[in-house]
């Protein structure tokens, strides 16, 4: 029975990606993460936003067990509240990267001519701006917050979705499969859609699933340049922004929330080269 | 034919960089806000404001601000800060400096320890050396910049007193933002570095010298690292705008000045051509940067050279 | 007999460069070809690689758009079909091609890809009748019906070239265009091949227009040969026995009779430099190369003529 | 085997230059020198050019001296004007200047220098200190008179600025544009030696200095050889900064890190009044703000004593009105001081109709009583709006904290997009009213959105119809009880000066002379020998 199931699972590609030590460690630690992230709302010990002044920078212990910040915030509840601000945050942003930039590079690469000239060279001076420029200047025209955040981010990673699915596309478009359904009396949508977009799609999607983890380092910057989250809604990077005054008076209040990112990131990263194997696409995930 | 694609690619900057000046004044003048709220005074007079405004042609309209600021940059003029008061140019030669400077070491540490970690993690395949330069590569490139700042400050600086823990006064405060910055750029050379020599060394032209008989060094400084060197050189040329823009957020901790630096305060001031020309700036040095990447990769592989006759 | 296609003056001029810096250069990839193919013949056509016989057949079949010319199918002026009909018309006209390694989608099952034609011509089938298609055209091609359910990389090559003439033999067309069709196969696989399109065009009254580089297996297989060089057919051979009367195919005959089998497959390379395609001799683009050329071969272009029924452009056929 | 002897011996490349680094250290604090972090209020200078500038910091006041000083307590002193004498009607006003005055570059300071200096002043952004001053006369070369074109109480306080430094007129004059940028000439303690722009101000003493004003101890030239003005942005770094021997004065030490530096023995910590005030307007123009009980419901949501006591430690004071306490004007009828009274609080909102609900939020007519709560990213005002927002929840009000950078949040003023702010001010004098409140103001700076006839009438009795400091004070007072009975802010701290040296390095007079740390108390800083 168990073994039925192993096999059926086994046949799908991606699930093929648990099937190393650091794939499990570091898929079972997103799953973990997702959970937290969803119901942070029911699982966190204390409030994140009551506040107790009494009490405020006080050393990890009991029953704070990553110390309070400088309201007498529980750390820890704010660092398990702040994966869903910044997963879903930097999920949201990639999301809508991936689609915006699928759909542009995918006509790029298809009609070519001056389009595709017009908008790679667009697409090539931003990927060459530091994604941190392009957030910060976005989030001052369009003020802080959650949202705009979100859009910052999308907009920092367009390009280089636009560069890898047009990429993709150009390379598919060469393919004697494309060439072999024309002759067949294909109309273009049907060679869009049914086969250059569903064999750009792994790579493109892979990618994105990486970029999730830069995403929430750029979340993290914007907000610890105070950009992101707005108080008292807990992010990992608002929290290592008031944080920074607390340096030397309370360093846990940076030191947790930084280690969440880099821990998120890093996983994301290995199960990301994880399913890179699993799906066989090493040599079209770079753009 | 180098010279010849070199000079037809340079010529493309002038299109290119005229398109983005449009897109930068633009962008500049969609921000909320207005500088002359940052000269005003307490006790000065509606009236006052007024007068500053026109002083500064901020009642003019858009387009006839952008086509005073064009012809001015054709001319060499960066135009005048209005918040800062100084001309652009001197403010960006003031701040340019310290980027280079920062942006060069970075560059150049952590070119030479990437290569020296990327050879390194190549030579040692499937041992414990290549996993340590691959989960070094992985926190380099993982770890927020300015959450590494802090961390140094507070041990390097704070706790062990090595180092200063801010400024630019003398060489010792650029050993932690150096470091900070390289910490990154020598997981992205590593990296590139092992990928390259991976690839290459599966070259026949590579089996071929190991069965000449070619010691494993001669061919790996000879042959390996000359080919490898194509990839890194593009990969950090690309990167010019990241080395001199990017490192917005660890001038930021470390309260360093720089291109990065001027930047983030003129748009905090909203100092318009102080915006305008340090973001045309960066443009320009990623447009060089990618220009020097296309020619070393034109002019390193003949592959490319023959696609250009 | 009836004529099945017919084809005047095509011709394709690629176009490269342009924009600010780079001068427009521009290559005649085909020019000024002419011929006609009778229904239930097979024609050949040879010629080395880069000489356009890949382009003709991609012309011929409007997957490239000729810059002039005209090609009459079943009495139909395709070049003038809108693109719906002409989608229609496509299931008459297919195309087997050489690679068969990347001619089928790597997310397609073979059952998904020898049914795309119907889905494609909307053709509405239930899951049973696409099931008994399936298995219709892969024994139809001698294929075991288990295969329905692979990907095309757990086939072999002969295996997926299989596949490629089932999905090109879905519609019932009545031309074939073979492109290179065993280029790439072993050479066991090849005469399997070879014999499989044999047998299909006797049970189906196929039309083929083969095109090779292998003037040996051009010879065995065809009907009648057309030789291409540097885009221009130089002369047709209305039978496999006719001699030569182009230098350029009397060259071609002899290497093929070379007796080195392994050089028997292809043409080698002649003495003399190939102009360029993008900078063509005003005379006979063979001359350079030719044995028996003249002061007239150089200046002035030989046309295909065709006084006995054996067209060649040559000034001095022999 | 190979490989870990390539290792080996990176590893120790890598540890030897670490070493080499490590000699090279440069020792900290050497003989004669400070260096001093600036607070951050005063960071972003662009030149010592006090005429011109719209922005000076207190390296200014070493540079330049000026005719009189103010003391903590407001009050004037002379410096280079000994004395002075203002006419009954308050037109004219007399100054009789201090005798063998010269500048850094050698010229001699008089009467002409007066004279020649305020006209400067014309269609410049400072221009309006010097509005009321109609032409300078010169009686005799110490001798100074200024005929005014309408009384101007307020001329004393103007003469005391940091813009009202006396700069060189021979230097000023030639250099045009360029003067304050890399030169400065002033007659102060200090002489400007080196300017970077947001980076460092290096001054060197001014050895031929031998008149101080009457503030200061010491009474011939500055003991310290040179000061080094450092602009760190951010302040917890300027405080490591102190804690790690890299600058020897910290001017504003943010209030939370005070227990932390008291608790050092070798830092010394100055706590001197504040002058200004952190408040929260109320747009009197955005529902439901334009109903005055929940106005003032809202002002008396806020406890100042809270905020005091556990943000701020008890450092600073309580706010209770617009202005600082050593202002006059802020004397009111105690009946309209605004401070902490929740029961009150809760009932007007009853009585306004906004009642409590379910989920700790009012509501009225189906609509929960939400608010948007703005402020500026800086680290301090974040703080003082995060407390805020937890006292507003406490009598039913939801406020939402927006926090946006310094340009952005003007222009949200600007297009009347805000309800509630947290926001403070640094100003030492009663005009601030005007700036905040003025009909001619709406938006920005009055925040508040408020405007009536009888304010407007009070402004400008208060602004230009005073005739002597008395009666100033007297306008300036009625024109700050009739806002307070409006219910425009609410006043949430006055914060305290916090100046923080190494006392190891360097030696601070106890009692800071002067509304703010700046030449009169530099002159009297020393090493520690």
């Amino acid at each position: 029975m168990t073994s039925a199931v192993w096999n059926k699972l086994s046949g799908f590609a991606p699930f093929r990606a648990f099937s190393s030590a650091i794939g499990i460690v570091a898929g079972g630690f997103l799953i973990l993460l997702l959970l937290v992230a969803f119901f942070a709302p029911w699982i966190t010990p204390f409030d994140v936003a009551a506040q107790n002044l009494a009490n405020a920078n006080a050393a990890p212990g009991w029953p704070h067990i990553m110390g309070t910040d400088e309201f007498g915030r529980d750390v820890f509840s704010r660092v398990l509240y702040g994966a869903r601000t910044s997963l879903s945050v930097s999920a949201t942003a990639i999301a809508i990267s991936v689609s915006v930039g699928m759909l542009l590079g995918a006509a790029a690469g298809y009609f070519g001519g001056l389009f595709e000239r017009a908008v790679m060279t667009v697409v090539d001076l931003t990927w060459s701006f530091p994604d941190i420029l392009i957030a910060l200047i976005f989030v001052a025209i369009i003020g802080p917050g959650l949202t705009s955040t979100t859009f910052a981010i999308a907009i920092a990673y367009l390009a280089q979705f636009t560069r890898l699915t047009r990429a993709q596309i150009v390379r598919l478009k060469s393919e004697t499969f494309v060439e072999a359904t024309i002759n067949l009396g294909a109309t273009p949508a049907h060679v869009v859609l049914r086969h250059l977009l569903p064999n750009a799609l792994a790579p493109v999607i892979v990618v994105g699933m990486l970029a999730v983890g830069d995403g929430i380092v750029l979340e993290a910057t914007l907000g610890f340049f105070g950009l992101g989250a707005q108080p008292p809604t807990p992010s990992w990077g608002a929290m290592m922004s008031s944080g920074t005054a607390q340096l030397f008076i309370s360093p846990w209040v940076i030191i947790y929330p930084g280690v969440a990112v880099a821990a998120t990131v890093i996983a994301v990263n290995l199960f990301g080269d994880e399913l890179v194997r699993a799906l066989d696409i090493r040599d079209r995930v770079r753009s | 034919m180098i010279l010849k694609y070199s000079i037809q690619r340079l010529l493309m900057i002038i299109p290119v960089s005229l398109a983005i000046s449009v897109v930068i004044f633009l962008i500049v003048h969609l921000l909320p806000g207005d500088p002359i709220d940052n000269l005003i005074r307490v006790g000065s007079s509606p009236e006052d404001r007024i007068a500053l405004t026109a002083k500064y042609g901020l009642d003019q309209s858009l387009f006839e601000q952008y086509f005073l600021w064009i012809s001015q940059i054709m001319t060499g003029d960066f135009g005048q800060a209005i918040v800062l008061r100084r001309p652009v140019a001197d403010l960006i030669a003031q701040n340019l400096p310290y980027s280079l400077q920062l942006g060069g070491l970075a560059f150049l540490f952590s070119s030479i320890v990437g290569l020296i970690l990327g050879i390194v993690a190549w030579a040692s395949q499937k041992t414990w050396g290549e996993q340590f330069v691959k989960g070094f590569i992985l926190l380099g490139s993982t770890v927020p910049g300015f959450w590494l700042a802090l961390l140094m400050i507070l041990f390097f600086a704070v706790n062990l007193g090595w180092f200063p823990v801010s400024g630019a006064r003398d060489w010792t405060a650029l050993v932690l933002p150096v470091l900070t910055i390289g910490f990154g750029g020598i997981a992205l050379v590593a990296r590139v570095t092992r990928v390259a020599l991976l690839e290459v060394g599966r070259e026949d032209f590579i089996t071929l010298l190991h069965a000449k008989g070619l010691s494993r060094p001669t061919i790996l400084f000879r042959h390996l690292i000359p080919h490898a060197l194509l990839p890194v050189v593009t990969i950090l040329a690309l990167r010019i705008g990241w080395i001199l823009g990017g490192a917005v957020t660890v001038e930021f901790v470390f309260g360093r000045p720089g291109l990065g630096s001027l930047l983030i305060r003129a748009l905090g001031q909203r100092d318009y051509p102080v915006v305008q020309g340090s973001l045309l700036m960066l443009a320009l040095a990623v447009m060089i940067g990618t220009l020097i990447g296309d020619i070393a990769q034109a002019a390193m592989d003949p592959r490319i050279r023959e696609a250009t006759k | 007999m009836t004529t099945l296609l017919d084809v005047r003056h095509l011709s394709k001029k690629f176009v490269s460069g342009g924009g600010p810096f780079r001068p427009v250069r521009s290559m005649h990839a085909v020019n000024d070809v002419s011929f006609s193919v009778d229904t239930g013949r097979v024609v050949g056509v040879v010629g080395e690689s880069g000489c356009g016989k890949s382009t003709l057949a991609r012309l011929v079949l409007r997957l490239i758009e000729p810059s002039s010319g005209d090609v009459q199918f079943e009495d139909l002026d395709l070049l003038a079909q809108k693109p719906k009909p002409m989608r229609a018309l496509r299931a008459r006209m297919q195309m087997v091609f050489q690679d068969p390694y990347s001619a089928i989608d790597p997310r397609y099952t073979i059952r998904n890809a020898v049914t795309e034609p119907f889905q494609v011509q909307g053709v509405r089938q239930t899951a049973s009748e696409a099931d008994d298609k399936t298995a219709e055209l892969l024994s139809m091609v001698g294929l075991s019906e288990q295969l329905a359910g692979s990907y095309p990389h757990q086939l072999s090559g002969g295996q997926k070239q299989r596949v490629g003439i089932a999905r090109a033999l879905a519609l019932n067309p009545a031309l074939l265009v073979l492109d290179e069709p065993t280029a790439s196969l072993d050479v066991s696989v090849q005469a399997q091949i070879i014999s499989l399109l044999e047998k299909l065009r006797d049970e189906l009254n196929l039309t083929y227009i083969f095109i090779s580089h292998d003037l040996s297996l051009v010879k065995y297989f065809c009907d009648e040969i057309l030789v291409m060089y540097l885009g221009r057919v130089v002369e047709a051979l209305p039978s496999t026995d006719a001699a030569a009367r182009h230098p350029y195919t009397r060259t071609l005959l002899d290497s093929t009779f070379d007796p080195d089998p392994k050089l028997r497959r292809t043409i080698e390379p002649l003495g003399g430099e190939v102009p360029s395609p993008f900078d063509l001799p005003p005379g006979c683009a063979f001359a350079a190369r030719c044995p028996v050329a003249t002061e007239k071969c150089r200046t002035e272009l030989p046309v295909l003529r065709a006084d006995d029924g054996h067209p060649v452009a040559c000034h001095h056929p022999l | 085997m190979r490989n870990l002897t390539k290792l080996n011996l990176l590893s120790r490349s890598a540890m030897l230059s670490v070493g080499i680094i490590a000699m090279g250290f440069s020792s900290m604090a050497m003989a004669g020198e400070a260096t001093v972090a600036l607070p951050a209020s005063e960071l972003g200078a662009t030149s010592y050019d006090p005429i011109r500038s719209s922005n000076l910091n207190a390296a200014t006041s070493l540079i330049y001296d000026r005719l009189v000083e103010q003391d903590a307590d407001q009050s004037f002193h002379p410096h280079l004007a000994v004395s002075w004498e203002e006419s009954a009607d308050g037109l004219s006003w007399t100054f009789k200047l201090r005798d063998g005055v010269k500048f850094h570059d050698g010229e001699v300071f008089n009467a002409e220098t007066i004279a020649s200096w305020i006209p400067d002043f014309k269609d410049t952004e400072n221009a309006f200190l010097v509005a009321a001053i109609e032409k300078v006369e010169v009686v005799d070369p110490l001798t100074v008179r200024f005929v005014m074109s309408r009384p101007e109480p307020n001329l004393l306080y103007n003469l005391a600025s940091t813009f009202m430094g006396i700069p060189g007129q021979k230097s000023y004059d030639s250099l045009g544009e360029d003067y304050g940028v890399s030169t400065a000439v002033g007659t102060g303690p200090f002489k400007l030696t080196k300017f970077e722009i947001g980076l460092e101000t290096v001054v060197t003493r001014n050895d031929d200095y031998a008149w101080p004003s009457a503030l200061s101890t010491n009474q011939g030239a500055a003991h310290l050889e040179t000061v080094t003005f450092r602009e760190i942005p951010d302040q917890s770094t300027a405080f490591l900064e102190l804690k790690t021997g890299g600058i020897d004065v910290l001017m504003g030490v943010p209030t939370d890190f005070l227990p932390i530096l008291k608790a050092e023995e070798n830092v010394g910590v100055i706590t001197m009044a504040g002058t200004g005030i952190s408040y929260m307007p109320i747009n009197t123009t955005s529902a439901p703000f334009d109903d005055i009980k929940v106005r003032q419901a809202t002002a008396l949501a806020i406890n100042q004593k809270a905020i005091l006591e556990s943000v701020y430690k008890g450092v600073g004071s309580q706010a209770n009105h617009f202005l600082i306490d050593t202002l006059p004007a802020g004397d009111v009828n105690p009946k309209l001081l605004v401070s902490f009274d929740a029961a009150k609080s809760k009932a007007l909102l009853d009585e306004a109709g906004w009642a409590m609900g379910d989920d700790g939020v009012r509501m009225k007519d189906g609509a929960p009583l939400q608010v948007k709560l703005f402020t500026k990213n800086d680290s301090d005002l974040k703080r003082l709006t995060q407390v805020v927002q937890a006292q507003l929840k406490d009598v039913g009000i939801d406020a939402v904290i927006t926090v946006f950078d310094s340009s952005t949040i003007r222009d949200e003023y600007k297009k009347n997009n805000h309800q509630l702010a947290v926001r403070s001010y640094d100003w030492n004098n009663s005009d601030i009213l005007e700036w905040f409140f003025s009909g001619t103001r709406l938006g920005y700076p009055n925040v508040s959105m408020w405007t009536d006839e009888k304010s407007e009438m009070l402004k400008d009795a208060a602004m230009t119809k005073s005739s002597t400091s008395a009666e100033r004070i007297a306008n300036f007072k009625a024109y700050h009880e009739h806002l307070l009975s409006q219910h425009l802010f609410a006043p949430l701290y006055q914060p305290a000066q916090n100046i923080a040296f190494n006392k190891d390095t360097v030696t601070v007079p106890d009692a800071i002379r002067g509304p703010r740390f700046r030449s009169q108390t530099f002159v009297d800083i020393d090493v520690v020998k």
